[in-house]
């Protein structure tokens, strides 16, 4: 019985409750756009937004796939670096302290003022974006991986060490296991940024994608065209960042247990 | 009678004049003040004395695991810090894996040495069943009791037949009934395989049940203060609690410990 | 450099890319129309367009060679010589300027004294502070009265938002347009009526090797550009149709709206199509030293050459 | 004597070893320069850099300032935003599954797409800037906060319960110290791309700045001035950074004892 | 006779009826069967049983951390779960707070109840020095031993001087001195407090020494198999062990443990 009732509010919440939110959100805002007669290339109402969708679906499909793709590869990308980059650094306090500084500043340098090196050198295709959202969404994960493989416990490391664990194990049966938790919050992070990644990639120099819409579209005035690129977008976040959260829960569940 | 009982069988781990002092905030605290002591192969000591007289700390160092400001620990000829991983050490906290269930955990040593997941698997089985763990081989460490999670450990730190095992309070949460089993067992495994055995406890009675001798160690700084060979054989262990002398050994350690 | 190497994987066919200024608009038609008609590949030649970000980036990758041509501009070209970028440009497409003050009509601004004790959003890149400096001292007012505010590149909406009065950097035969549809009437400022040199807004740039050592592949890419322009000027309306084949984006209306304003400066009657007048880029060369915009006097011979020109128009 | 070796050591390690690496970096920049004849226009060489550094040096300096003061207000507003934000999806359910999706697309959104909406709402004063900041860096906060937050050790938790804690007690005590190290990987993220965030931020409406600078310099070819600009946000973001580092030294340094 | 001691008094927590399964992967273990107990206010009951039968959980249920599958326990004529902060609960586990240091760790139950910190620390230092814990105030809990662990979060759980006490094994890590000295400390605490104490050991000479009711629980699932109310005096306590009544008791508990 009480399994039952839980189950259903359970239901009420993860379906009826966001989408009233939203919904409500979204009524709010078209009575706004109406109410203070907000042109619709500043800011178009959902309705019109929806319109647009509608019309354009075909296209919005399109250009997003090229832009799920670049997402894909770069984040990939990311995460085989920014994991690789993170043991070195927690490994090693030499790369630490010669190579954790360029990452940061890797993340300071606008990618726009160095699009001509990145043509230049790397050309417009595909490979250029992948390398831009795997630069932008790295960073979460190398902060947060080295931090988690700091975090390790020190009992279970002597424990482990006790073991025989040599060094290669320690990494892979305990501290890396243990940075799980913080990783996973990189990876939320840097899969939500990865999107925008892309979106600049994409403007570095593009013939599709969605960010090349978008881009297109603002000179024109077609603000609706922006705005459902940008739902399109948001969407994809949503659900990329999703399904890093479930895949969170199956695999660091114990998490919160670690003490007790 | 003592010393002569002592001075049979070779040496493997001699602890020699190991000094050890803690910085808490802006004091310095001494924690072991020098102590001294051979054992030999084959042969299980306890130790005994005040909470945070330094036991931890002593067997942390003898274990390669902390280093003591002057003295040295040799083990099987070799500076402990390079026998680590040689040396079963159940520490005071369990220290699960909380990512492991019951089972991976308990095989955790032996998969550290080489031997793979299934055959793991297979040498740790009979060992759960006279654990009373078999029914939580799946069950993670938070879903199983106290007592059970220490069961666990001490079943990883001998799955793996090391010749020295360390044992810190490895009975502390458990009943009388479970612990008499369990100690059983050690007794059984230890002689079996004549592995080396240094247990820290706080209960006198499970010291001489269990050892071939009981050091008595006192605080600030932490130091030997008595050293009692017990007498008994082996195979006639475990069976003596109500005998005269071990009621004797029994009040000569309470008292050493209270002085 | 790219145009040498790489055209053996199809025999005689030349791989070339080119850069665009701005997202594909009716400015553009005339490429469009020669890709899509085959213009190109009737000169051999395989074409790949592409937009970066920022219209200056092209300036470095043709002048690197990673791109064949590009579309710039006049001004762009002038600073990019004088720090050293070996481009050319080797066509005028549109003749004159399009970048103009816009302002709302209701903001009784009608000539650039006006502007004095008025806001002007401007994209906050130098050229423009100084054509406005230029345009408002010409007209005897005082540009220290002027408030410049760099509003980025979505000027219109600043200027309709009413957060400025004014705007410079905008094309009167686009964002004027943009703001008319939103039932707006607006007033152009024409920058060379007020003091500015004439100048040729859009050309077509190419590296300073590709003219010395390949000067048949430039002439075949004009060849085919005019080709593409002809066709559209003749049939503006099926060019921008033949656009949005493969710029499915563009709106066909604007567009086609775009395109009839633009007509009569590409192709000016008595001049060459693409034809670049010497005096013209003295006049600007020297207005932008002058201006301080430039350090250092740039070789006119570098900058631009006409040796294209009578060729590509000369088939017809 | 142990510990005089060590602290030779470790100096050797904080000085020696990075500055050496990151010269050596520089010295291979030179080279490849020099070698491919790569024009300054393009890459400028560290030499043409430090030049350019040295000539402009107050000049950078004054509109370092500028960004600098974007960075720290936007931050400040990132950190006590990202904070409560994440308080409060950790508390409700419902603030979760309706407020975090938003802020997820908030994160989708390219930010040069909205700057028109900001302006036309906010103006160009350095408001704006402040929002920008605040928008890319309070992400990273919200998502390693809500991880932080519900990391919090069950047993830990009881414990509070039964000695009395209420709710906000609960939070206080508990909660919000235990999620510090996971805010603390937050906020290095942040605080990084913070400095982008203003850079961006400068881009538009703006007559100082780091990010103006570059605007100015780009469209005149002025690459080493770029470049010097990059330099000094890199800079910029590596002390903020190293900052946080060591703030959380100080305070989460039991972080790797919680099991001891 | 046994009956009739506890008939006296107002009972304070009731436990009626207690069954609690849990899940572990797809096994059902019924973990307590059916526990019913009434117990009187100031009074000392004990709880002994096999590691792993239930008692933590019987404990978690009464202090209102979790829910019975079915049947309740009231306390103070209302649900446990409303009695939550009214009942000091020292847990298994420690649960120290990493952050804080020995002292602060002591006065987390004070404050919580709305003391101020610097006020909380004039409570607990006596308490401190009791516990041999004065030069460790400001030590943090990873450079204390484990004993002295299991004292800051006994001491955490009395200081605020809670109504209803629930101790899981609160010495199980101390020696037999430092214990014997803290067990003497709560009893006289309690008396003086007139508080009402449930404590979780493992040692039937404890749960004599302390206890006015001696539970034995046994396993699968958890129950009472027998109730044992010790008949000396309060004051009388902590004296008797050498008492023939006393050893009586004794190998009678430790019979009933065994069956
Ligand atoms: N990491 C550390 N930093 C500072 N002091 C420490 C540290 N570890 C232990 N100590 C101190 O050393 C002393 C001995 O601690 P140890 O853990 O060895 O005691 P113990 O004999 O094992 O006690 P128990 O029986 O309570 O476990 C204590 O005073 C403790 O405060
Ligand atoms: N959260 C949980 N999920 C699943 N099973 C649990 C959980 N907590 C306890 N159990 C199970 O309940 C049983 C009783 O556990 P409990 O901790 O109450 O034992 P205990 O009597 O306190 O033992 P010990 O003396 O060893 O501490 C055990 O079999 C354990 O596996
Ligand atoms: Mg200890
Ligand atoms: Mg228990």
């Amino acid at each position: 019985m009480i399994n039952k009732t839980h189950e259903k509010y359970d239901l009420i919440n993860i379906i009826s409750l966001p989408t009233l939110v939203i919904l409500s959100l979204l009524i709010i805002w078209q009575i706004i756009t109406l109410i203070l007669d907000i042109p619709k290339w500043l800011l178009p109402s959902p309705i019109t937004i929806l319109m647009e969708i509608y019309n354009n679906f075909s296209l919005l499909i399109r250009h997003s796939l090229v832009t799920i793709q670049e997402i894909f590869f770069g984040f990939i990308f990311a995460l085989i670096l920014g994991i690789a980059l993170a043991i070195s650094i927690d490994k090693s306090s030499v790369v630490e302290k010669s190579i954790y500084p360029l990452v940061i500043a890797s993340q300071t340098i606008p990618i726009i003022a160095i699009t001509p090196l990145l043509l230049v050198w790397i050309g417009y295709g595909i490979f250029t974006k992948i390398i831009i959202v795997a630069l932008i969404s790295f960073f979460p994960i190398v902060v947060n991986m080295v931090d988690g493989l700091r975090s390790t416990d020190i009992s279970i490391e002597k424990m482990a060490i006790t073991l025989g664990a040599n060094k290669f194990q320690l990494l892979t049966l305990i501290r890396i296991p243990s940075s799980l938790p913080y990783l996973f919050s990189g990876m939320k992070i840097g899969i939500s940024i990865s999107v925008i990644g892309a979106v600049i990639g994409e403007w570095v120099g593009a013939s599709s994608g969605l960010g090349y819409l978008m881009l297109q579209s603002a000179p024109r005035f077609q603000t609706s065209l922006v705005f459902a690129s940008i739902f399109f977008l948001s969407i994809i976040g949503i659900s990329l960042f999703t399904f890093i959260q479930v895949l969170e829960y199956k695999l660091v569940r114990w998490n919160r247990f670690s003490n007790y | 009678m003592a010393g002569d009982f002592f001075l049979k069988g070779i040496t493997i781990i001699s602890i020699e004049n190991i000094k050890k002092t803690f910085m808490v905030k802006n004091n310095q605290i001494e924690v072991i003040g020098n102590i001294n002591i051979q054992i030999k192969k084959g042969k299980f000591i306890s130790f005994v004395g005040p909470s945070g007289c330094g036991k931890t700390t002593l067997l942390n160092i003898i274990a390669g695991l902390e280093s003591p400001d002057s003295g040295r620990v040799i083990i099987s000829s070799k500076p402990s810090k390079e026998m680590i991983g040689k040396i079963g050490y159940m520490h005071q906290k369990d220290g699960l894996l909380p990512w492991r269930n019951v089972i991976d955990n308990s095989v955790l040593g032996l998969e550290i040495n080489g031997i793979k997941r299934t055959q793991a698997y297979e040498i740790v089985r009979p060992l759960m069943k006279q654990f009373g763990l078999s029914e939580f081989e799946e069950a993670m460490p938070w879903e199983i009791s106290g007592g059970m999670r220490q069961r666990v450990a001490l079943l990883r730190t001998v799955a793996y037949e090391p010749e020295v095992i360390l044992l810190d309070e490895p009975f502390g949460a458990l009943d009388a009934l479970t612990r008499e089993d369990l100690q059983f067992w050690l007794l059984q495994l230890y002689q079996k395989l004549n592995q080396t055995v240094i247990m820290i406890t706080h209960d006198i009675e499970e010291a001489l049940i269990l050892s071939d001798k009981v050091c008595v160690l006192n605080d600030s700084p932490c130091s030997i203060v008595k050293n009692i060979d017990v007498p008994f054989e082996k195979s006639e262990k475990h069976r003596n609690t109500s005998n005269v002398e071990f009621a004797k050994l029994k009040s000569e350690l309470s008292y050493a410990i209270r002085e | 450099e790219s145009a040498n190497s790489s055209n053996d994987t199809r025999e005689n066919f030349n791989n070339i890319s080119l850069a665009l200024d701005w997202y594909p608009w009716s400015n553009h038609v005339g490429l469009f129309v020669a890709k899509e008609k085959g213009y190109y590949k009737d000169n051999n030649l395989d074409i790949s367009i592409y937009t970066p970000s920022d219209p200056s980036n092209i300036l470095q990758t043709v002048g690197s060679g990673k791109d064949d041509f590009g579309i710039s501009y006049q001004t762009d070209v002038i600073l990019a010589q004088a720090e050293g970028i070996p481009v050319t440009s080797v066509f005028a497409i549109v003749q004159h300027p399009l970048n103009s003050i816009i302002t709302l009509k209701s903001s009784g601004i009608n000539r650039p004294k006006d502007l004095e004790g008025k806001k002007v959003g401007y994209p906050g890149i130098p050229t423009e502070e100084l054509l406005l400096n230029t345009v408002v001292e010409y007209d005897g007012g005082n540009i220290q009265k002027v408030e410049l505010i760099n509003v980025g590149y979505d000027l219109v909406k600043a200027l309709i938002s009413k957060k400025v009065d004014a705007i410079i950097g905008a094309y009167w035969v686009h964002e004027s347009f943009i703001i008319e549809k939103q039932g707006l009437q607006v007033n152009v400022l024409k920058i060379e009526d007020w003091g500015v040199p004439d100048f040729y807004e859009l050309v077509i740039v190419t590296n300073e090797n590709t003219v010395k050592n390949n000067p048949e592949l430039i002439r075949k890419f004009l060849d085919s550009t005019v080709k593409g322009y002809q066709y559209s000027i003749e049939n503006p309306e099926t060019g921008i149709n033949i656009m949005k084949n493969s710029n499915p984006e563009i709106d066909t209306k604007l567009e086609t709206a775009g395109i009839k304003l633009l007509l009569p400066l590409w192709n000016e009657k008595d001049i060459l199509f693409g034809w670049q007048d010497k005096t013209r880029w003295k006049n600007l060369a020297s207005w932008m030293l002058d201006k301080k915009l430039i350090n250092n006097p740039v070789d006119l011979d570098k900058t631009f050459t006409n040796q294209f020109v009578e060729t590509s128009n000369g088939g017809r």
